[in-house]
């Protein structure tokens, strides 16, 4: 069949549904878009070719209703499903589903994600191909037999959800007191996310780099590493910034980390593009963490720097041809660096903000990427995953890296919700993520990132808004009436009389 | 002939006059100031003293939000009458003084962590909301002592709806005197 | 004095202009602009940390007032001026004021300028270089002497300006009768667009292909190419689509043609980014035609093919510093192609478009760079040339790059005015184009890429436009009155008319 | 019941009849159309039998001008009466079969390249407009003839201001016999 011909089902939504939806089109496919009735008016519906309705929107009632996606696929003569990440990406029930209706998946066999995908047994396979492993226990203990372990390999100790990741569930625990109410509440939230209440612990391996490694694996037994990415700048266990490559790393580690990845992959008879995930201590010992059998969200900064696009080489893979790249193939040009854009006030311990996008400018110019989601007019609600777009540059080196980083994040401007982006200002001007000196911990030891601060430009901002009232009271014949019938009178009181105690 | 303001940029206070003709003098300083109007209704450019800013704002609950190089101001302009009303009020008396703390986003209340009467500091955690299938703190805009507490574990919030007041300290104090 | 202290005024306006702001941020220097009346709300006055008025909208009053521009630079104490391209950038006597002001010019000297800026002898010193030349006369002969110079010659010719480029000014001539009118026509464009009516006739080289060698040279006697642009596709002289590499040229003629065109940058004693444009005949060979001393608006696709960031350097070299790149760093990887958006209408014959920005949304997403004026609510005039973007992507391949171009090209919407983004889309369909048989008579010879065609989805905007009305006539109690009361009621029923005939 | 219309693309005609439940007949097929408006007022998503479109739309001077993947449409939409009234007028004669040629941009007039009374074909140079100091053809978006020329060379135009009157060639010879 003519690649041409083919029709591509995207099983997913917001950005990482229209950067696959771009790659079909590019190569010449026809694309299908799914979609619940919160995003009848999102811009994946309205890329694609095609789009038909799943269901309302909690996710359970449409993005993972494994039966009626396939169906649609059936129906309109779909010849392939691309999963994204999140909803489906990792369910193996689904992956052998669409193989079973006759229909190509976008991602590895159900056996190898069922494998890789289980973090406890995943450990196991690591373990085999001679990789390193962080102590810790299976996941099908009770709470008091978690607590028994713990004694074993001493505190503190990581939680963490046996099944999905994006840190839902994971907990640091730093002393025995502690670990049974950690353990309910990982339980709580994994259960939600995932359905599956399944969890374990590991020695916590302090002030630890999350570093992974990229790979693509055809079905002919190729299997290519695509380099690092440095992602340890996170929030709670979610990432927020990703690189590549990693500071931190050199030829000889990035090719010895490649090489296990590789080997890992290998052994669990993985096809794909996937990621091995690794945590690096100070002295560069390396511990595999856990695989991710699909796209990642960070997936464009190693694209960046190799000039691979991995999404249409998924696509590609699982049609059934060769990788066409050797690893020799592959050299890391220049730096690239992401910026993860979500619906956050940092200002307010990062919590979800909601609301109509009022208006969008999105960064552009040289080596500026934006994916994105975003369009004026848009409904940010609280149904989905806060994470909106990404804003992705890449430079000749780190340092210009990160200077356009900086260029672009002035440009980004958002109206009607709050975002992230004033955090990320503040971190590009942060001298030690400029040296490339932090870990894991870097946003807990630096909690001023996420506090309000002084910006340098208040008595412009003071002007600005003095001229516009100016003008709003020229025009009013009567402008404000008594006080108190302005309904957030206490609030702007609450903040004149903080000011005042200064 | 010009109109004064005392404009508060998050918290920071500024006087500012603006001149018949259309210049500004700030804490003193006169700063001849150009602002169009671009689109969208918030997007302005300003000039002032050849320094350039493109300036979105608007107005909302009687704030004016200003986004500038992607960093968000809250600013308020009162003009001397309404200055004056409020100072003489407050002079008066009255629970001014009182923040009452909403709900950021929908969600499950999960757990209340603060009691009435509790004196907290600014930025303690006073309960945990779930939503987006995350557990979220609700931490104290500033410090004051727990006034009320209009919800309960278990049960679901709206957008905006009263979580808890927080009463002023000192005005506390000064009424158990 | 450190980089980063520096102060940059950008003496130019629309995109290049932000382009160059981009750079001078990107590298932490302060920015200044400089704007006309028409200019006060334009994305480079917002762009800048400081922004002073010229003057009026005409050229001549704002952006060509010298003395003005200088005056302001001295006054904000700016330490340098980047001219970008058109308007002053090649003017000698600018260069020459700026650097005498104690400014650093953003460009070559004076002296180099004049020299290679002066077709008629950038012709001689390209022949002392031992650079190939196309047969031609000098610019100082009377219409009759041409007529004469013709003769020897032989016709077609081509007719040109001494002074600029940009095609103002050029006519091709097959015959005798058609020579003197057409230089009355190139006198009257030259004086019209550069003040002076001098031109030049030249042996018209026929179905050649305008292939074109960047160029970067520092004040310490280093010079590189950076490859070869293809400009091929014009029509009247302006190049629309460029790209890098040209499909036309291997290995070993890139390496001559570079060669060449490093030899006569030398000889002229050049300094800064600089372009030797060649025409290539159908046998390969290539014959020197002129050279643009200053960046050129195609310059972004040999940045993403080589990862030369050509601004950076342009400011690099002026202050003093030695070239980054050796001849063997320069590497071209995977292939670009530039679409130059005008406010112009392809159907109609390419006229300007002038309104009001309603709606715009620019193509993202991988490989794609946008590099624009253009903002919502933006008032498109006549003032200024109709160019108000370039959409430039990178793809791994040629083919690859099409289809993204094609892509984006079907992302981009522009409300208020007419562009010719549907024209880039029918290039990108054409199987010429895309099998790279073409030269600058493709055009000329495909004329229905510029005529009016059947798009194949007529059926759609049918029904759309259909339900948008009915939805309006229930709104409304009354819709349409009597006949003749539409003030285009000539128009509808002209193109009804034209319909019932075919 | 339906509501029956005549829709032109660029010239093509379709008929369209819009059911009361929403959907569409166009040429006899019945399609379901789900449409919504987005935002700017002219953007809209519209998902017709699965077939997902973004479709930019304006009324222009009774024209319906549609943006669909970056290429412009124009459509003129008439309902039945409309319809019968015009081919009512049509009947009885009329100067309908006029095309009004004006200026696409302010410019000066360099040249005029026809006269009155000649025929000309469609897409024939009619005159030389020279605009950001290039010379631009003027030419004839219809075949006719001549009847009218309200400029001459040396003088400026405005933009939209008329340039010539194109009468229809037929209507002419009908009105010579």
């Amino acid at each position: 069949m003519k690649e041409s011909s083919r029709k591509i089902l995207v099983a997913n939504r917001g950005e990482i549904a229209v950067r696959v939806l771009r790659a079909c089109q590019e190569l010449g496919m026809r694309t299908v878009a799914v979609y619940s009735t919160a995003d009848r008016n999102a811009l994946h519906v309205r890329y694609a070719d095609e789009a038909y309705l799943l269901g309302p929107p909690p996710s359970a009632e449409s993005y993972l209703r494994k039966d009626k996606i396939i169906e649609i696929a059936k129906a309109c003569g779909a010849d392939a499903i691309h999963p994204g990440y999140g909803f489906l990406a990792e369910n193996p029930e689904f992956s052998r589903a669409v193989t079973e209706a006759g229909l190509v998946f976008i991602g590895p066999s159900p056996e190898s994600m069922r494998m890789m995908g289980n973090k406890v047994e995943a450990r196991r396979i690591a373990d085999e191909a001679g990789m390193p492993i962080i102590p810790g226990c299976s996941s099908d203990l009770t709470n008091d037999e978690i607590v028994a372990f713990a004694e074993t390999i001493g505190y503190p100790v990581m939680v963490k959800a046996a099944a999905g990741g994006g840190g839902k569930g994971m907990r640091v625990v730093r002393d025995a007191e502690s670990l049974p109410a950690a353990l309910d509440a990982a339980r709580r939230e994994s259960t939600a996310a995932f359905g599956d209440p399944a969890i374990f612990i590991e020695k916590l391996v302090e002030n630890g780099r999350h570093i992974e490694i990229q790979i693509l694996a055809d079905q002919h037994g190729n299997c290519v590493y695509l380099g690092e990415r440095e992602c340890s700048i996170q929030r709670r266990h979610q990432k927020l910034v990703e690189e590549s490559p990693s500071p931190f790393v050199d030829e000889a580690m990035r090719k010895q980390m490649g090489e296990v990845a590789v080997a890992g992959a290998k052994r669990a008879g993985y096809v794909n593009a996937g990621t091995m995930e690794f945590l690096v201590d100070r002295d560069r010992n390396f511990y595999f963490l856990e695989m991710n059998t699909r796209l990642q969200v960070e997936h464009p900064v190693t694209e960046l720097v190799t000039g691979v696009d991995i999404v249409k080489e998924q696509i590609r893979i699982a049609f059934g041809r060769r990788l066409r790249y050797k690893q020799e193939d592959i050299k890391l040009k220049g730096h690239a660096i992401e910026a993860r854009i979500t619906a956050e006030d940092p200002y307010n311990n990062f919590l979800p903000s909601i609301g109509t996008i009022a208006s969008l400018t999105e960064p552009t110019g040289p080596g500026v990427r934006v994916e994105s989601a975003l369009y004026e007019g848009m409904e940010v609600t609280l149904h989905y995953d806060p994470m909106v777009a990404k804003l992705i540059v890449h430079g000749t080196n780190r340092a210009n890296a990160i200077m356009r980083l900086r260029r672009a994040l002035g440009e980004y401007r958002i109206l009607g919700i709050k975002s992230n982006i004033p955090f990320h200002q503040r971190l590009v001007e942060n001298w030690n993520f400029q040296a490339g000196n932090f870990d894991t911990g870097f946003l807990a030891a630096n909690p001023d990132l996420m506090d309000d601060w002084v910006p340098s430009k208040r008595r412009t901002a003071a002007i600005a808004a003095t001229i516009l009232a100016h003008r709003r009271r020229q025009q009013a014949l009567v402008m404000v009436g008594g006080v108190g019938d302005s309904p957030s009178q206490w609030k702007i009181e609450g903040r004149r009389r903080a000011v005042r105690r200064n | 002939m010009s109109t004064k303001y005392s404009t508060y940029v998050d918290g920071e206070e500024f006087a500012i006059a603006v001149n018949k003709d259309g210049s500004v003098a700030i804490d003193g300083e006169t700063v001849s100031v150009d602002m169009l109007h671009i689109a969208n209704n918030v997007i302005y450019s300003m000039i002032a003293e050849g320094r350039s800013s493109e300036v979105y704002a608007s107005l909302e609950d009687g704030a004016w939000r200003i986004l500038l190089d992607g960093q968000r101001y809250e600013v308020i302009v009162e003009d001397e009458r309404t200055k004056q009303i409020k100072s003489l009020q407050r002079a008066a008396g009255g629970a001014t003084g009182d923040t009452l703390v909403k709900a950021p986003m929908p969600g499950l209340v999960i757990k209340v962590l603060v009691e009435v009467g509790e004196h907290i500091a600014v930025n303690a955690p006073l309960l945990i909301l779930e939503a987006m299938k995350m557990e979220n703190e609700i931490r104290a805009p500033r410090e004051g002592i727990v006034k009320e507490i209009r919800v309960e574990a278990g049960k679901t919030v709206e957008l905006q709806q009263p979580l808890l007041i927080l009463g002023d300290p000192e005005a506390e104090k000064q009424g158990d005197s």
